[in-house]
């Protein structure tokens, strides 16, 4: 689970990293408010997941109340769907660094980083300018030590107080990654003011989703998601992506999924939605279905190939959910895995035809959508 | 022996008792493993489809010898399960649980690779040696999927595998063991570690790897083989080669992030090594074909 | 730090580990609020310190409200001091067990113990039934996982519930000990019901000394010690231990001053108080010779053999002390170390005889207390 | 040279710029001991007596070789002290530090013991070869207790080690090294650790172990000896004979608890082995006599 920036920043602020003065709006007519106790010049700072907000012109910046009052009608009013604003003052620093914790699969090792050129992604730095990026690898379970964290902020070329305020940090956000359960905690940028103080400019924390039950304080929320058909497919713990193409995929497994989804694009169609109703929903075929209806897709194709998953189980909550639902569009199925042959006796009670074949298949979708081959 | 595991690989199954546990410890035995005890804390002097079940590995290893663990256990208490068997010992371990949090995977693999055990999973379907043996869940029954034979499968997938594996038999291809390392972003074992065993098997010729995006196993393969680590030909199919950017696509490792972990990186590592990697599913046959030719070729030229 | 039962138990409360319903009361006066929300019968428990309450008889059974009146009135009539009485139901249980947290030294290792014969003290056991008595090393900074409790639970011959509930206890006292910088965390008696529970019968917890500054839930109180003397010197910071002979040591240096207590008993005499004025308290002489002063002694005896503590600077704070002091007991001095040639002018400034021999200062100082060779 | 350090041991000072580490390293400097650089972090570019100061101790052996960390820093910060100089490759160590958190007392050990080094300390005046070096605290210039000899003193006292040293020196004897364990309960390094290397110093021809109630040091050094592991002639003092059960006598490691820790079962113990346990300070001179003595009797019958 990403969090919003504010959401990050509230726990840099809990674990004594310190951020700039804010408020969150969740509206224009908050302004007048936040303006009271928040002296501007400000920045105003849309919170949405996505990266690259000041490219997306998502970021303003306002030197009076009537700037900030335009500017941010303008945020609530854009497309990507803004619901909240961060006001915060500006902080006038004279460096910029990048720190981030996050896990190394390959060493099974915590995996600190650390660059005296903060402000531009991790993946820019790695590449144009990999020996500014400074690393230290931990064994799990093991603390950031205060030597390491100076270790760090002295090879970043820090000095006087900057150095031992930086170092400070990193043993706190080390801290707050574990606690946190993180993938990933990173402050990018992170502020140096002319007084050697260090804010956290900006904060990207993901929860890993597999410890969000011991981490009830951050809920996914309405916010989380661009439509209504994603949140509600979240709230029934069945994976699904929202695109805007042809072909809406009810599939099971996440691989083969991918592949289907791979398989269309050869064909020249488009994906409407991704949706996986395998695993712990294989037995969801109506929900699913539902969820598919949704979208404004022109063929619903469903390929499985599961063990546990059985293809019998699956087919008869499909031939439940035609039955139920009674789709406005052509439904595509090919079911394989355990007890196949009595899934496809099922689906054919039903008037659906089953595809043995997975590229069969996807090519009868995508003739479908082009309104070829109707059943 | 198979690489991980054959007939008589002496397996113990933690968390015997559940559905989950004793269901596919019935199809264990089935399909000819030799399950000598399981564990579930409380539930010593039961027996679940004729195994002892006793109360820790400990207690159950003073009554049987074991080669490996097959865990049935719930997420959240993997991590105790696969330490309990490291503590006794155990050095193969083969864990199904979908959902262990990140930090306990990484704890998994790092005490995993400090006493040199080898932790198959989360998030996984297990091991196969069809015909011999199996830890894990297989619809070994589907004869089109899992036939015997002299291919080393590594996957990332479950139901992409049962679709490839389909793909190696109808070319008139079998398995000699199948892995699967699991979609998880920290699986307990890499495709480069499996590939070094599959490297020393005398009974496999040839490896299809089942990658997909995210992370970089499919680099960490290529790079072996680009080493010189593994010899034998290998074939390659990868799913998500047009997933966008940023979107986790089902699996908790399966997401690129600032361009990396992308197919196409991935695709052209594989192939500056030499694997032949198939578009589509059903050209895997043919690129196995080709690439036991052209290995018969090399063989000749020898 | 040694913490009472009654603190121990509180901290078991909240890492969720069982404990009986208890109340504690200050005075004979709370029994009768008790028994509004305690049922009796009862046991009445002594807050003290020290080992052995059993044997002590500071442990009472109380089958009614006149006689838990009775023992709760006779407790804190005790000679020993009995300031508090935790009030405790009465816990049916069928086994008792043994369980502890602790430091192995040698080992550098987290030390965990356990045994199937609770309610005696562990060193017993050790000596009496060492095969009974299980014990598991744990590299520090790693957690007790679950299966190692478990080993240790079902290696006691538990079974059923009851083992369950046993290892989920010494996970959490564990972890208790770690988080709360503890020397020593136990349970013992640890009853086992009927049910399968296991619920904490009495509990000993000692804070790291060195510690305790984070671990600011916990301060020493008055009801640490057993006189007004002892809390005044802890206060201060000055190692100070309560006796009651004849000679006032008034020390520096922990070794040292023991080996002044050893000789003093050598010769047949006794000592008053242990104080020790060395390290960080060598600027205090005036204060510790107060403290001397507080107790009915014959002599109070100087013995220091400094560095850092430099001799002059003890010994001028010692005629300080004297003047300001006018002791009305002989004051016998043993100044050596750093600068000591100084510190001798300076003694035999104020009339002070300085000895140069911690033994002949013993001998002396004992002579004294019998009124032997009054300076 | 001396079994910790001598004249050309190479030192750094961690805490160097604080009072107490800045007034002791000039006496360290004046005895003879070669301090190559000081840590303090902020402090890069000053010197102190001298001596260049460093942010870290990786920035100082950039410039500088170091063979051993004195360290004057407080107790609080002593475990990230210890592990600096850990982690940049230094495995002789003393601290001073008074107060050190017992289960960070703990994890330094432990630390130490992973990677073969010595830390002496906390809680110790340190480590003296009268006439070379000096890591550490004392007060070398009173001659009457700092001669230089061939007696290897080990200690968990501090005035008692003066007042002990100069009952050797005024019974003709010197010392070689002094090494004061100190008196914490779980110290860095023990006298069974010590009294190794002691074993194999040709420049030590004896032993005077001070010893206090409390923890089981003094049994684990007359197993030492018991077992043929220490073989030269030792003599001991111990403090606390007479006292009680259950009161910590000053130092956190001195004391007894249930019978254990006493020091009538020490000196048993001692006894046993063979050590002439003296019964009061002066005796210690007595003892040492007899002990040479015998020793040379020992080598004569050989």
């Amino acid at each position: 689970m990403n969090l919003f920036e504010y959401q990050a920043k509230e726990l840099f602020r809990e674990a004594g990293i310190p951020v700039p003065q804010s408020r969150l709006i969740t509206g224009t007519e908050d302004i007048a408010q936040a303006a009271k106790s928040l002296p501007l010049p400000w920045m105003l700072k849309a919170q949405v997941l996505q990266g690259g907000r000041g490219k997306a012109n998502l970021i303003r910046k306002a030197a009076d109340l009537q700037q900030a009052q335009r500017e941010a009608s303008d945020l609530f009013a854009s497309p990507t769907g803004v619901r909240t604003v961060l006001v915060e003052e500006i902080v006038p620093f004279t460096r910029e660094l990048y720190v981030s914790v996050t896990v190394d699969p390959v060493e099974a090792k915590i995996l600190v980083l650390a660059s005296s050129s903060g402000g531009v992604e991790v993946e820019t730095l790695s590449q144009s300018a990999p020996e500014k990026l400074l690393s230290l690898h931990l064994e799990p379970g093991k603390k950031l030590l205060p030597f390491q964290a100076r270790n760090l902020a002295y090879g970043l070329g820090l000095e006087g107080k900057s150095a031992i305020s930086c170092s400070t940090v990193l043993v706190k956000l080390f801290e707050l990654c574990a606690g946190a359960d993180a993938e990933l905690a990173e402050i990018n940028p992170l502020f140096v003011t002319s007084e050697g103080e260090v804010i956290a400019g900006d904060g990207k924390i993901i929860i890993d989703d597999n410890a969000v039950f011991r981490q009830p304080r951050f809920q996914m929320t309405r916010d989380h998601f661009s439509s209504e058909v994603e949140y509600a497919a979240a709230q029934e713990g069945i994976p699904y992506l929202q695109f805007d193409g042809d072909i809406s995929l009810m599939c099971a497994g996440a691989g083969l999924t991918t592949t289907v989804f791979d398989l269309i694009h050869d064909e020249g169609s488009s994906v409407a939605n991704y949706l996986e109703f395998g695993g712990p929903n294989y037995r969801k075929a109506v929900r699913a279905m539902e969820l598919c209806l949704a979208n404004p897709s022109k063929v619903i194709l469903i390929v499985t190939f599961g063990t546990i998953a059985r293809a019998d189980v699956m087919a008869q909550g499909i031939v439940d959910a035609v039955r139920q639902l009674k789709p406005d569009r052509p439904v595509v199925t090919c079911i394989r895995g355990t007890n196949e042959e009595e899934a496809f006796a099922v689906l054919r009670t039903a008037g659906l035809e089953p595809i043995f074949d997975t590229e069969e298949a996807v090519k009868k979708a995508v003739a479908l959508t082009r309104g070829e081959g109707q059943v | 022996m198979s690489i991980f595991i054959d007939a008589s690989t002496r397996v113990l199954v933690q968390g015997i008792t559940g559905n989950e546990g004793s269901f596919w410890t019935s199809h264990m035995i089935e399909m000819g493993t030799e399950v000598v005890a399981g564990v579930t804390p409380g539930k010593e002097g039961q027996r679940v489809h004729g195994v002892p079940v006793f109360h820790t590995v400990r207690r159950a290893l003073e009554h049987h010898g074991a080669d490996a663990a097959m865990l049935f256990v719930p997420p959240r208490f993997t991590k105790d399960a696969v330490f309990e068997a490291l503590d006794s010992g155990i050095r193969k371990i083969v864990t199904v649980a979908d959902g262990i949090p990140l930090h306990e995977a990484l704890e998994i693999r790092s005490a995993a690779k400090a006493c040199n055990a080898l932790v198959i999973g989360g998030n996984t379907s297990g091991v196969i040696s069809p015909g011999k043996a199996m830890m894990g869940m297989f619809p070994y029954w589907i004869k089109r999927v899992y036939a015997p034979g002299r291919i080393g499968v590594m996957t990332r997938s479950g139901s992409l595998t049962n679709e490839i594996a389909s793909m190696v038999v109808a070319a008139g291809f079998g398995i000699s063991t199948l892995v699967g390392v699991g979609g998880d972003s920290v699986p307990g074992t890499r495709f480069a570690e499996v590939m070094k065993l599959f490297e020393s098997d005398p009974e496999t010729d040839a490896l299809v790897i089942i990658g997909e995006l995210g992370g970089t196993m499919e680099e960490e393969a290529a790079e072996l083989i680009a080493s010189g680590g593994c010899t034998k030909p290998a074939a390659a199919f990868l799913g998500g080669r047009t997933a966008p950017e940023g979107k986790r696509m089902g699996h908790a490792g399966a997401i690129t992030s600032g361009g990396k972990g992308s197919v196409r990186e991935k695709v052209a590592a594989l192939r500056d090594a030499g694997v032949l990697v198939a578009e589509r599913p059903s050209q895997v046959g043919e690129c196995l074909k080709a690439i036991m030719r052209k290995g018969a070729a090399g063989y000749a030229e020898n």
